[in-house]
């Protein structure tokens, strides 16, 4: 970080994506990426109260959780857990087009996955329905025919506030997507400068990561005692 | 200030010079600022506002406990006012005062940078504390809050009829605000030190900071999810904290002082720094044990992650929980007692002048050692089924916030006042008003302990007769207090038109904010600076004159 | 030391077994407070006039630090720690534990009253009359928000949870009336939710308790919901082997009861009051979920006669739902330990 | 500090175990497993997905050692708040043995 000021000087002027306030590009880069990772440590406290609500209520109603997890849709869920990592993929081959200085595989890259990331909150919508017209959602209307109905109101209650979370973080991912596409196409990234495409690049993998432990802990709880 | 002008810099008043304040004077220049300086000014402003509003409703509960009989406002009036009192005091004003005002404005100067590493980001972060507080301000004008500042459920969730919701999304978005601050600091410190300012380079201030800036980035999203939580239970109603309904309610006491307990020390971290700064301009000398007073802020931040359950000992929490939590919370205490004897030894052979800053540093350090041993009263199970909920908590908590974190705040305003305002305070006035702030404070909450241990719970309006004459001094010193807060209002205000002009280093201090001019230009250094000294290397006079202010040509190498 | 005018007070009365304890802690605190603030404010003060500035220009000579002091001074103040931790624990201990055999007393805060009720029967609102030298429990909850049950006098406060049981207990050991405060904010009238604890010589009390002898007692009262909700119908003694759809009732206290899921969880209060209100979420092995529930049919005082009573039931009674051992009972077959905490047993809630 | 640039092959590597897990835990979740053998089970392959995407996806195992600890910091956190909580919740009746050992 302690560049001499010799180097500084040199790359400060000439490239226009650097801050003023920024030596070079590399400090500017650096800064970035360590500003989302943080970013994301905060993400991981805030979805961790949640976790953490969630592990006390299954602990306390196993069996309630797992009768309620029945009335979610394994094969939606499962079908969205592939959308969503292939979607990581395409995100993740989209940083390597950027690293590697090929705008159009980028830009291909980058829209495969926000339409993968719009086919999984499209999915989402559909289980949203189902669940609105079997009166699942917690609240005055909530109508449950299983044993302990207030115990599978905190499950749904939980799912619902978990995986609405998950889906407002897909659709801010879904717009900055947009911007990256956007100012992909205005050829502003190159091999030199494409931290934007980077950073992105982590908050969509995170939210992938949420939803690797979203799928199982709601969906798969009650799988195995199937009745 | 008798002692503290120590030169007056050549270029000084003669060349007229463009500085942060000068750069532009349209409301817009300053709206839309990305000089971290300005934005520390725009925080002042509103930490400031907030502070007044809080010692307000202060001074209500004060007036109200003179009489045993609860006859100044009634019942549900007092519960909103000790309410809006520990909410705009510790989320509007303790919480953002040091990081947000002095963190702003320092930080980059101190490690030698231009600006913080996204200015943008400082700016959208003070229109986010805006904004909460617009929410917050919403609720208390519209009819208050009545929950406490603990919010518990399931009074808070199913109970009470007053703004909670409101109150609730203000500090929720307050919230982001300090996790935004404390993550461009964390990213400011490890990515844009000056050439040569190497980590133990730093001063003990940034140190504090990052650690401050730890705590806000790990703790806070808890606390907004958790009041999301409230909320929703509010409007919704599910159970996640109602028993009726499944819930649990001492999930809510896990979640909230999760939280809260590292808040207490987002609140007294900042401070040690400020302390730390003060005591050694003002003793001439380097922090006996740089490091260890380093790392103590690093171990506290850490530590003060596992001891939250230490408020929740009478809560039918587990008493095996109790007890780790306990055990713990005496492991948080040694780093602190570290500070507290590191900065007694910087003084042995010191040359300690009395002004008012170093006024305040002293009294910061009294007033927190006996607000910190007697938090080691509360961490004692035992003892803390006893007082718990009592006075003898408000006294402590008013020692370590008030005592300790509202001294160091007043005491950095003073150190820095020059600096930031290029104007010098009349140093008579403010050494009468520390004087009066300490005695007035000690009197305020003394009688405290005392009537919490006699057994007097806190959160009353109305006590049995027995207690009034403790609550009549702890009213009486509330009034010297707040004479003592006031002075400062008005003569550093006065100073603004009237004081004399500050030269750039008026207290013979060594961090490289001295060495840029009062106040600092826009760029804050002409020229990064390159630094090939440690922290807190006082030099002699001419030896400061040569080396003279960072970023003229050719000065920048120590002689 | 309440020798000095009330009004000077400094100390609360000690009027309790705990009060001592908790008071020897105390000064031992205020002890290593003195002694830290003293050393380090006569520092502090010693070294600002020792080494006051004489001129402005001076500059001291830097002292980087010494390894000898920090350890020391790291030291020193962890033994100190460590001993207050554990003096501390050892106190607590000694007020969560709640011993076995004590005077029941069944205690429901609402906003903004406590209601009490005795073993025999009486009841109280924000007055409560105990025995002097007598071990008193208290099984608590609330009907609505979070509550605290503190007695200065006694060195005793628990939290009053809704949705469980919490207990505490005490030994008075001075006649005389002492305040009792709520001490967890509650709403607009907390600091109105107070009452009085008189304590009484064993005889006085003896003589209130038969003075007001009229009521029936909570295990009375229990017996009598039980015919009326129909437990009996279901409950008989026995169990299944009697013809019963229910388990037997008599003698489950303070037992491990085996799960369906396999799990055992210990029959405590919360475990009752659970199986009352939520007879679902923990079904007995061998049983089917066919009980109602009893949410919103019983009052948080009815649940706990009808405890109080299945608690009072003993296996060897012949008749239908086993005949109620005597009202005076402390019920001595009611031996959980027993943090007050907790929800009703088990891992689960 | 030149940035490391991930062959393609590694990802799909990635991306065909990420999905062989995924297959493998909606399998065996179907399974009746003893105890708390399900969960452990479900929130191992979790585990393991989540560390493929941190280390290969997000580059951390290339990155600086800073990103790193970051990484080791958050996941840290977030388990202090789940096994302190937890201490609450798993031993809140243990001083009720005495009642079981006396009977
Ligand atoms: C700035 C804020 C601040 C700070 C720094 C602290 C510091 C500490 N606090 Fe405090 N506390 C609060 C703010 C703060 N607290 C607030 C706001 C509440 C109430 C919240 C509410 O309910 O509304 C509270 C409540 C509170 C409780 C709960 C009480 C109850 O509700 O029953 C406890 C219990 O353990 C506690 C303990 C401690 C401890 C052990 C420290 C330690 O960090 C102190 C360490 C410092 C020292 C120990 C002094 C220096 C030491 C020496 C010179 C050497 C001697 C040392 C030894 C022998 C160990 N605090
Ligand atoms: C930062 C935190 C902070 C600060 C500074 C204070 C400051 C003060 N507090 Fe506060 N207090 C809390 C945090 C704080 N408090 C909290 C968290 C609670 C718990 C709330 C709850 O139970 O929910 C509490 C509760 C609390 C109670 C207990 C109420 C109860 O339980 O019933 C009392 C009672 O005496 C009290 C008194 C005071 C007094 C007299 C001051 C004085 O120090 C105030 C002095 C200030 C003034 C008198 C204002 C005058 C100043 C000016 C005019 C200058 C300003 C102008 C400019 C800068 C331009 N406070
Ligand atoms: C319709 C029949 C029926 C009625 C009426 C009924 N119960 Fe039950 N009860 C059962 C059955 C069956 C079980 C065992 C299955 C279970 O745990 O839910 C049971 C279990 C219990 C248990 C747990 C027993 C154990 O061994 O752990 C308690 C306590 C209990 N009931 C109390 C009551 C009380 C008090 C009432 C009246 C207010 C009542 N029951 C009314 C059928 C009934
Ligand atoms: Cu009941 Cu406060
Ligand atoms: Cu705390």
């Amino acid at each position: 970080m302690a560049q001499s000021e010799a180097t500084a000087q040199h790359s400060v002027v000439h490239h226009p994506a650097l801050a003023h306030h920024f030596e070079n590009l590399e400090q500017q880069r650096e800064a970035s990426t360590l500003g989302m990772w943080i970013f994301l440590i905060t993400e991981i406290m805030f979805f961790g109260g949640l976790f953490l609500a969630y592990s006390i209520y299954r602990s306390w109603y196993p069996q309630v959780f797992a009768e309620a997890s029945h009335h979610l849709d394994i094969v939606l869920g499962g079908i969205n857990t592939v959308v969503l990592i292939t979607s990581s993929l395409t995100m993740a081959l989209a940083v390597y087009y950027s690293q590697v200085g090929n705008q159009r595989k980028l830009i291909l890259f980058l829209v495969l996955t926000l339409l993968l990331g719009l086919t999984f909150l499209g999915i989402k919508v559909v289980e949203y329905s189902h669940k609105f017209h079997d009166g699942l959602i917690p609240g005055v209307h909530f109508r449950y025919d299983g044993p302990n109905p207030q115990q599978a109101q905190i499950f749904f209650w939980l799912y619902f506030a978990m995986t609405g979370l998950h889906a407002l973080h897909m659709i801010i991912g879904a717009g900055i997507l947009s911007f990256l596409i956007y100012f992909a196409w205005r050829g502003r990234y190159s091999p030199e400068y494409h931290s934007p495409v980077e950073v992105s690049g982590l908050y969509w993998h995170f939210v992938d990561i949420v939803w690797i432990f979203l799928f199982p802990l709601l969906y798969l709880v009650g799988f195995h005692v199937k009745g | 200030m008798s002692t503290a002008v120590i030169h007056t810099p050549a270029e000084g008043a003669a060349e007229p010079r463009t500085t942060y304040l000068n750069a532009g004077h349209t409301l817009k220049s300053w709206l839309l600022t990305l000089d971290h300086k300005r934005i520390g000014i725009l925080y002042l402003l509103g930490v400031s506002f907030f502070f007044l509003i809080g010692g307000i409703y202060a001074t209500l509960i004060r007036l109200e406990l003179l009489t045993p009989q609860g006859d100044l406002v009634t019942a549900q009036t007092y519960n909103k006012l000790f309410t809006q009192h520990g909410i705009m005091m510790t989320f509007f004003f303790l919480i953002p005062s040091i990081p947000a005002v002095f963190g702003n404005f320092l930080l980059p100067i101190m490690i030698g940078a231009k600006d913080v590493a996204f200015p943008r980001l400082n700016l959208l972060s003070w229109y986010i504390y805006m904004t909460g507080a617009l929410f917050a301000s919403y609720a208390m004008f519209a009819g208050g809050v009545d929950t406490g500042w603990t919010f518990y459920p399931p009074y808070s969730t199913n109970y009470a009829n007053t703004y909670v919701i409101a109150t609730g999304l203000g500090i929720f978005i307050v919230g982001f605000s300090s996790i935004l601050t404390g993550l461009n600091f964390i990213v400011t410190i490890h990515t844009m030190r000056a050439p040569g300012m190497t980590w133990y380079r730093l001063p003990l201030f940034v140190w504090a900071q990052y650690a401050t800036s730890l705590i806000q980035v790990l703790g806070t999203p808890v606390l907004a999810i958790t009041l999301l939580l409230v909320a929703l239970e509010r409007t919704v109603g599910v159970g996640i904290f109602d028993p009726r309904l499944g819930g649990d309610p001492v999930l809510f006491q896990h979640l909230f002082w999760f939280y809260s307990h590292p808040a207490v020390y987002i609140m007294v971290l900042p401070a040690m720094g400020v302390v730390s700064e003060i005591i050694a301009t003002f003793s001439r000398k380097p922090i006996f044990g740089y490091k260890f007073v380093a790392f103590s802020s690093l171990a506290i931040a850490v530590f003060g992650f596992l001891v939250w359950g230490h408020h929740m000992f009478t809560s039918s929490q587990s008493v095996y929980a109790g007890m780790i939590f306990s055990l713990i919370s005496y492991a948080v205490a040694i780093p602190s007692a570290i500070k507290v004897f590191n900065w007694t030894a910087t003084m042995y052979r010191g040359s300690i002048s009395y002004d008012s800053p170093m006024l305040y540093a002293m009294g910061f350090i009294g007033l927190f050692l006996i607000g910190g041993l007697t938090g080691l009263f509360l961490a004692a199970l035992g003892l803390d089924v006893h007082v718990h909920d009592t006075y003898f908590v408000v006294a402590h908590f008013h020692y370590v916030m008030v005592g300790g974190s509202l001294l160091a705040y007043l005491g950095a305003m003073h150190y820095w006042w020059p600096k930031m305002t290029g104007r010098l305070y009349p140093e008579g006035w403010a050494r009468f008003a520390a004087l009066v702030v300490f005695v007035g404070f000690n009197l305020t909450f003394f009688p405290q302990f005392i009537l919490g241990y006699l057994g007097m719970p806190r959160r009353y309006y109305t006590y049995v007769p027995e207690f009034q004459l403790l609550h009549v001094l702890s009213s009486v010193g509330a009034s010297i207090l707040a004479v003592g807060l006031i002075l400062p209002a008005i003569y550093l205000l006065w100073s603004l038109k009237r004081g004399p002009i500050a030269p750039a280093d008026p207290w013979m201090a060594t961090g490289l904010e001295w060495r840029t001019s009062s106040p600092p230009p826009p760029e804050n250094f002409e020229r990064t600076p390159v630094v090939t000294w440690n922290a807190y290397e006082f030099r002699s006079k001419e030896e400061t004159e040569v080396i003279g202010p960072m970023g003229k040509p050719d000065v920048s190498e120590r002689k | 030391m309440q020798q000095v005018p009330s009004e000077f007070k400094l100390m609360p009365e000690q009027a309790s077994t705990m009060a001592g304890q908790v008071d020897a802690l105390y000064f031992y605190l205020v002890g290593i407070t003195l002694f830290f603030t003293v050393l380090i404010v006569s520092g502090i003060i010693f070294f600002a006039v020792k080494y006051r500035r004489r001129s402005p220009y001076e500059i001291p000579r830097p002292i980087a630090g010494s390894m000898k002091l920090e350890t020391i001074w790291t030291l020193i103040p962890f033994l100190i720690a460590m001993s207050i931790f554990v003096w501390g624990a050892k106190v607590y201990f000694a007020q969560y534990r709640i011993p076995k055999d004590a005077l029941d007393i069944y205690v429901v805060g609402k906003q903004w009253m406590w209601k009490m009720q005795h073993p025999t029967g009486q009841r109280e609102i924000n007055e409560l009359h105990i025995p002097m030298g007598r071990k008193v429990r208290l099984t608590m909850t609330t009907e609505d928000v979070i509550h605290s049950f503190y007695i200065p006098d006694f060195r005793v406060k628990m939290d009053v949870v809704p949705g469980r049981y919490t207990q505490m207990w005490f030994e008075a050991t001075k006649p005389g009336r002492y305040h009792l405060f709520c001490a967890e904010y509650c709403g607009m009238d907390h600091s109105k939710m107070r009452g009085t604890i008189v304590v009484m010589r064993p005889d006085e009390y003896q003589a209130w308790v038969s003075g007001n002898a009229s009521q029936m007692s909570p295990v009375q009262l229990g017996e009598q919901h039980f015919q009326n909700l129909g437990c009996a119908t279901c409950h008989l003694n026995g169990g299944r082997d009697a013809g019963g759809r229910g388990p037997q009732l008599a003698g489950i206290f303070g037992k491990p009861v085996q799960l369906e899921t396999g799990q055992t969880v210990v029959a405590d209060e919360n475990y009752l009051r659970e199986s009352i209100l939520n007879p679902g979420a923990k079904i007995v092995a061998g049983y089917s979920a066919i009980m109602p529930t009893y949410q919103g049919q019983v009052s948080e005082e009815q649940l706990l006669q009808l405890i109080a009573y299945i608690k009072s039931l003993t296996p060897q009674g012949g008749s239908g739902t086993a005949s109620p051992t005597p009202a005076s009972s402390t019920s001595a077959n009611m031996n959980v330990g027993a943090q007050a905490s907790g929800s009703p047993s088990g891992q689960r809630r | 500090m030149s940035e490391h640039i991930v062959p393609k092959k590694t990802y799909y590597a990635v991306f065909g175990a990420l999905m062989v897990l995924t297959a493998l835990t909606v399998f065996v979740a179907r399974f009746d497993l003893p105890g708390i053998l399900n969960i452990t089970v479900a929130l191992t392959v979790a585990v393991i997905k989540a560390t493929l995407v941190v280390l290969y996806f997000m580059h951390v195992r290339y990155s600086s050692r800073l990103t790193q600890v970051i990484v080791a910091a958050g996941i840290f956190w977030l388990v202090i708040m789940l096994v302190l909580t937890a201490s609450d919740y798993v031993t809140r009746n243990l001083l009720a043995p005495v009642a079981r050992i006396s009977m």
